[in-house]
């Protein structure tokens, strides 16, 4: 945060005061995504106030509303309900301040741009590299987010697409799970055991991570991948538990999302906003393309990349090794 | 004992005795009014923007939607019952009139009905789980917490069931108004919250019915046996919540131009600590409009002041929480009473 | 000789209400001390300090010249004294046989309750006081009477040589306390002291020896029962000169008017079986009868508590319906219901509340209420029936007994009834405000209004123009007035007789 | 009236006419065993996995953590009080054990300690949270509920504070094991829940501090005037509770290797549903711990047969609170009696 001290000093000659709402506390992901975001708020020279919505669209649209009372010349949100964030843009964009969106895009209204990783690709590769790994046949469990979260949704979408069209010879039970590891693992057990043959896992989160380890423990299916009772896991965020676990080979794969990234470009962004500068659709600086979403809306798609032991491509997936030192859940130290 | 500090010291002609008594009761219903105070003083000097009209409308737009859910349930729990399926009538009322209205391409819609329906709608749907929350709890005889918890889940999975999860998005104009219009300058909802409040305090206070439900809360044998026909005001109660709470789903729904799934999850906690806080006694009879008002409000400041102070977010729970426990303690001190 | 029990100088306030004011008490061994004083005057808070319920807050108790243990050395309270409270102590939840032994549970070697034992201990127990209940029952299911037989039976197991009866006979009939006393004075033979509370000074001097009397929070009085006559009792209690006034005889109700009440044929269940009377206007008819005898449902259904099974009611020419409370209201039924606590009053509710419960249109337009309006109409009730309260305000569980009991009156007689429905409207009732209770029916009736009193007591059945008897279910016998009061007691027994 | 429809036709004379109710009070231990039965046959028809042992311990294992709070609310709610800061403190009495002896190198630990001192520990943290509970509610004369609710935010807050509301990993050895370990076959938790659900019958029904909790959950002053010395038996109720909510973490913790910082998240709502089904009233002096156990068991059930049935994600959660509607009117039938 940027602690407590003279909100009023909004303009006049010091540094841009600009508003970052934090979307939750409560998982690592968002957790490390708050650590970076001072430190990319000082390498672009910004005064930044913040808040935080606890996952609560109506705690954000206040919090916003408390970040233009005390002045702030740009904002960057992260709302995890795309719909419901529509006024908050509305009333920001008539008050003329940009807004920078990390990890959403908003199903109506302008945003200066939007920094996220396509959730559907997350989807998309976590199925390729189960379909390969399986040769296409057997059983997997999906363990969803929440019905109610976009990027779970996204996820859910783009891996029951995928295996239906590349690999319709695996079946996928697909679980609600709120976001919960007691409810994934519960869920994950009962399916189990129905279906003692389920050979992969995908984990829409690492919140399920120990707790399918657990399990996969308990009934001695944690065996080394040439092992014919093997189950492939492969989990979703890229945190530094993840990676070990890759290491180790107690699971198979992750998509690391680029936590540093978000804060590093929605930052960025924020403070090009400020300056007057204009983007266009087409290939950005570092690895990514910026595309047009519809007229006011564009998005910086980040790379989220496939993270395996061995580094492998999959289905055209390329992969980088867990100990890849461009993965930010290896740089969390500093 | 407070009592004793507020008497003037000189023997009173024996009418006269009374008046430091009630005078007490009276203040009781101002129990919250220093921590308010303190709050708002703390909040200024935290950061200046805190008093600056702005501000202040932020705050009471950001409580009016769940204030109503806190009107409503004052009004159950003086009656002796408790409603928890508020929380997901907040979302299912405003969530069935969007389902029924938005037309199909957008997300989950259905588009059945043309979009000045949406607000009828919403409070019939209310007005249907008031029902059936009476129903069990009136005419079965079941006992309301549980039934009603059994609702917060029902509904909250019927909500996720008719939107597939999603959130419903480009709602009819008429369902936006109340959530989002400005009335000389001021969002209507805090006009509807305030008009709202104040016709709780004349129902709660002066009323027939409202003495009716006071009555029921501490004595519902009594009751019945003064004539006061108990089942039809709890009825009333119970369905004149829901409708509340429609409402307020209504508020929110316009405020944010979509209804989520999630809409009201998690309410009933904050809801249950602002009337509580305010006074209002878990099992009935005991408690008033205004108290319940102070509580929701002194919640909300809280939020606002820590956002200003921009408290680090993982610590922001913690305090919030310390917060409310000290705003208790004071107000056992003002209260005077050991809590039920 | 020092005192088995001494109260010295004690005080206790309740917010501005001072309940004890200096007050004390010195109980000898072996006696049987009757405490009396008006409602209110502070003897039920004398009991919970010298049971260690609460702490004075100036003053001391002392057991046989020892100060008082801690309160929370509840072990050592229970060891010097024994307790029946005015208030129920008995747990609905729990069964009966738990309830008498609560806390003093049988173990076995491990530790672990030996319900069976309890329960025969228990059955046995009750057995000796001819109560017929299953012990297994929950208590809750019992009735008020077999419920202060719980109660006594409890206390006087402990096997304590002081024990506190703090109006034990309030809820009780004629033959219970004849049981109850019998059992008594064998306790006192073997050298039980007892602390006797009631408001039937007649039993005061039927088994009392030593009489202390309280009034407006103060020691007034102690001395020997047999040196004080009634009239200087009730004196002593009132602060007047002037004893009991004389019971003014009625004058016989005029035969023409009209009929406020018409009952035919009523049935309800086991309770009561084809029940037909009448009461005209300005009538007082008593319902007599013991516990069980069907009088309490009568009379209940009547009020529009309850809807019997045939039969029809007819209020003042209506036809309220049946069941329907505010339906016999509006007919103009006014009701005082059998346990107070229960259906009586809201005790969080101030008295004018509670008072005009029943006449909500009266307080204003259009479903509003004024509060001016509803404190003159309660102050008005206050006086009419000298409540004893610092005002309208005062939330009613803030009240002694017998003020509590007034105000449910005053809920009764708020709307004007023509019949005024009234089940043991005396209970825990001073013998002051009982003679002005019942004044005040007498008043009522005066000026029209039927009176129904249903009522095992024959000093509430006195004022009746004509007394119906009942037996399981079935009025046996009717009186004029002049009755004498061991043909009543016959036929409440179930003894024929051949009038 | 539930006796009548019992009692045979005939007309008993009058000692023998009380048998039927009171074998039907004790029935109502056992009036959730027709749902359970049911559910069961549900469960089988819907998918032959379900009577398997495997399945069943499946069961027993996934609801083993969540009923040590069942156990511990309805001690609670027995002695006429709430607790609803459990859901915290199975989350952050390990959370405080793992923050002190998880190595600083992984996540948020500090590695104060060797993982040894673990267990210890998170009991410890535990009992320090029910003395603040008892604290306050039972010395300050607090309202339970909102003191509770309090500790709940309070607790959840700081459990995100100390872990960053980052999941601790890499556990101790020692906090590993109960939740995981297998005796004879079968998970440890699921050996100590019944165990401890076995102790818990024998305290509430066979001893003299049972028989207490009921007496004071009952009537207080009746329990003081009988000689029971409330406060203290509430404040070890209120300790107990706490104790057993952090063992519950514990073995949550040890089962999924981990201790998140949204551990016990909501969980308070399935804790009063299971109890409330289960016939533990809320007022107090009402209940018994099979009662309890036959709840949150049947909540389990019904999860797991939802689960295998592969009921369309989006409708679990109405059919789900659908199921505990009926559940309640079933034990209403069979328990006969207006539920408080
Ligand atoms: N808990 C209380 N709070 C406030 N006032 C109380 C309380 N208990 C008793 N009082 C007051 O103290 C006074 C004495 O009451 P107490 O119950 O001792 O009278 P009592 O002599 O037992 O009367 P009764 O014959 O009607 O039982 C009364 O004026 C009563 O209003
Ligand atoms: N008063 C009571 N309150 C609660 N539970 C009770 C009570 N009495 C008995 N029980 C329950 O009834 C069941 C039977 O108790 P128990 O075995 O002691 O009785 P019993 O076998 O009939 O008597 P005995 O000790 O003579 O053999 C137990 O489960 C006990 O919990
Ligand atoms: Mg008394
Ligand atoms: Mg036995």
């Amino acid at each position: 945060g940027s602690g407590a001290g003279g909100g009023t000093a909004a303009s006049g000659g010091g540094k841009p005061v600009v508003g970052v709402d934090y979307p939750r506390s409560d998982t690592d992901f968002w957790n490390s995504f708050i650590k970076y975001v001072p430190q990319f708020g000082a390498e672009n020279g910004l005064e930044l106030k913040t808040s935080n919505s606890q996952n609560d669209i109506s705690k954000l649209t206040a919090n916003v509303q408390s970040l233009i009372s005390q002045g702030v010349k740009g904002v960057v949100l992260a709302p995890q309900d795309t719909a419901a964030v529509a006024p908050t843009l509305q009333q920001l964009n008539t008050k003329k301040i940009p807004v920078v969106m990390v990890d959403t895009r908003p199903e109506q209204g302008d945003a200066y741009m939007v920094v996220r990783a396509d959730n559907r690709a997350y989807g998309e590769k976590a199925c390729k590299f189960l379909g390969e790994k399986l040769s296409g046949k057997g059983k997997v469990v999906m363990l969803q987010g929440d019905l109610a979260s976009i990027n779970g949704r996204d996820r859910t979408e783009a891996f029951n697409t995928c295996m239906k069209a590349s690999y319709p010879g695996i079946t996928v039970f697909g679980e609600a799970t709120n976001w919960d590891g007691a409810v994934a693992s519960q869920k994950f057990q009962t399916q189990l055991t129905a279906n003692p043959d389920i050979k992969g896992v995908y984990m829409q989160s690492s919140f399920a991570l120990s707790g399918t380890l657990q399990v996969l423990q308990q009934r001695g299916l944690l065996v080394p991948p040439d092992d014919p009772k093997h189950v492939f896991v492969i989990s979703n965020d890229g945190i530094p538990q993840e990676l070990k676990e890759i290491a180790a080979g107690n699971i198979d794969a992750t998509v690391s999302q680029p936590a540093d990234q978000y804060a590093k470009y929605a930052l960025h962004y924020t403070k090009a906003a400020i300056d007057g500068k204009t983007f266009k659709p087409g290939p950005t600086d570092h690895d990514s393309t910026i595309i047009q979403v519809r007229p006011g809306l564009l998005e910086d798609q980040l790379s989220a990349p496939l993270v395996t032991a061995d580094g492998a491509t999959y289905a055209g997936v390329a992969s980088v090794k867990p100990g890849d030192s461009s993965l930010w859940g290896n740089n969390l130290g500093g | 004992m407070p009592e004793r500090t507020l008497t003037p010291a000189t023997e009173n002609a024996a009418p006269e005795r009374e008046r430091p008594r009630i005078r007490l009761a009276r203040l009781r219903d101002f129990a919250l009014i220093p921590a308010i105070i303190a709050i708002a003083v703390v909040g200024q000097i935290v950061n200046p923007i805190f008093l600056q009209g702005d501000n202040l409308i932020n705050i009471l737009q950001t409580m009016s939607e769940i204030s109503l859910l806190v009107l409503a349930q004052t009004i159950v729990l003086v009656a002796g019952k408790m409603d928890l399926s508020l929380e997901s009538t907040f979302g299912l009322a405003p969530g069935v009139a969007a389902w029924l209205t938005v037309t199909a391409g957008s997300g989950a819609g259905l588009g059945l009905l043309p979009g000045a329906w949406s607000i009828p709608i919403t409070l019939a749907a209310g007005a249907l789980v008031g029902v059936v929350n009476a129903l069990l709890i009136v005419r079965f005889g079941l006992n309301g917490f549980i039934v009603t918890l059994g609702m917060l889940i029902v509904l909250r999975g019927l909500l996720t069931g008719i939107s597939g999860g999603q959130t419903f998005f480009n709602l009819p104009a008429s369902m936006l108004y109340l959530g989002s219009a400005l009335w000389l300058g001021v969002p209507a909802s805090i006009w509807l919250c305030l008009l709202l409040f104040a016709a709780g305090i004349v129902l709660l206070g002066f009323t027939k019915y409202g003495r009716a439900l006071y009555a029921i809360g501490g004595n519902v044998d009594a009751a019945k046996a003064a004539g006061i026909r108990t089942d039809r005001v709890l009825w009333t109660a119970l369905v004149g919540a829901s409708v509340l709470a429609a409402l307020g789903g209504l508020l929110m729904s316009g405020h944010l131009a979509s209804v989520a799934a999630a809409q009201g999850d998690g309410a009933i906690f904050t809801v249950f600590a602002a009337a509580v806080i305010g006074g209002v006694g878990l099992n009935g009879g005991k408690g008033t409009m205004f108290g319940a008002f102070t509580g929701i409000l002194l919640l909300y400041m809280i939020q606002n002041v820590l956002t200003l102070a921009g408290v680090p977010a993982q610590w922001i729970q913690a305090l919030n929480g310390g917060i409310i426990i000290v705003a208790l303690m004071l107000s056992r001190l003002t209260g005077g009473k050991v809590q039920e | 000789m020092t005192p088995l029990v001494e109260a010295v100088g004690v005080t206790k306030r309740y917010g501005e209400t001072v309940a004890l004011d200096r007050a004390g008490i010195r109980v000898m061994t072996g006696q049987t001390h009757a405490l009396v004083g008006r409602n209110g005057a502070g003897k039920s808070t004398l009991v919970s300090i010298l049971t260690g319920l609460q702490a004075p807050d100036e003053g001391e108790v002392r057991f046989g010249g020892e100060p008082a243990p801690r309160l929370a050395d509840r072990n050592a309270w229970r060891q010097r004294v024994a307790c029946v409270y005015q208030k129920s102590t008995i747990i609905p939840e729990l069964t009966v046989a738990e309830n008498l032994y609560l806390h003093r549970h049988d173990l076995n070697r491990f530790g672990l309750i030996r319900w069976g034992l309890l329960r025969r201990k228990a059955a046995e127990l009750l057995a000796t006081w001819s109560v017929d209940v299953d012990v297994r029952l929950p208590a809750g299911e019992l009735d008020v009477e077999q419920r202060q037989f719980v109660e006594i039976a409890r206390a006087l197991s402990f096997g304590a040589r002081f024990i506190i009866l703090d109006e034990p006979t309030a809820q009780l009939d004629a033959a219970a306390i004849a049981r109850l006393f019998a059992r008594i004075r064998t306790l006192q033979e073997q050298g039980v002291t007892f602390l006797f509370i009631s408001h039937h000074l007649q039993e005061t001097y039927e088994i009392c020896d030593t009489v202390t009397v309280f009034r407006d929070a103060r020691h007034i009085l102690t001395t020997t029962v047999a040196d004080l006559p009634h009239a200087e009792l009730v004196a002593a209690m009132a602060g007047e000169a002037a004893g009991l006034a004389e019971t003014s005889s009625r004058t016989a109700v005029p035969s023409g008017g009209g009929v406020v009440l018409g009952v035919r044929g009523l049935t309800y269940g086991d309770a009561y079986r084809e029940i037909d009377f009448q009461i005209r206007d300005g009538e007082i008819v008593g319902l007599a009868g013991a516990a069980g005898s069907g009088r309490t449902e009568l009379a209940e259904t009547v009020a529009g508590l309850r809807a019997a099974d045939a039969g029809t009611i007819e209020v003042a020419g209506r036809v309220p319906r049946p069941g329907s409370v505010p339906d016999a209201l509006a007919a103009g039924v006014g009701f005082v219901p059998r346990d107070r606590h229960h259906q009586g009053f809201v005790p969080m509710m101030s008295i004018a509340d509670n008072a005009t419960m029943t006449v909500p249109d009266q307080l204003g337009e259009a479903g509003l209420i004024s509060g001016r309006r509803r404190d003159r109409l309660a102050r008005n009730l206050i006086a009419n029936l000298a409540i004893k309260t610092p005002g309208p305000g005062l939330p009613v569980m803030g009240l002694s007994g017998g003020n509590q009991q007034k105000v449910v009156m005053a809920r009764a007689l708020a709307s004007d009834p023509r019949l005024l429905v009234l089940i043991t409207p005396t209970a825990g009732v001073d013998v002051k405000s009982k003679e002005f209770l019942l004044g005040k029916v007498e008043e009522t009736a005066a000026k029209g209004t039927g009176v129904l009193i249903a009522s095992d007591e024959l000093d509430d059945l006195r004022l009746c123009d004509r007394l119906l008897v009942m037996f399981q279910g079935r009025v046996v016998a009717e009186m004029a007035a002049g009755w004498h009061d061991h043909d009543v007691v016959a036929a409440m027994e179930g003894v024929r007789l051949d009038a």
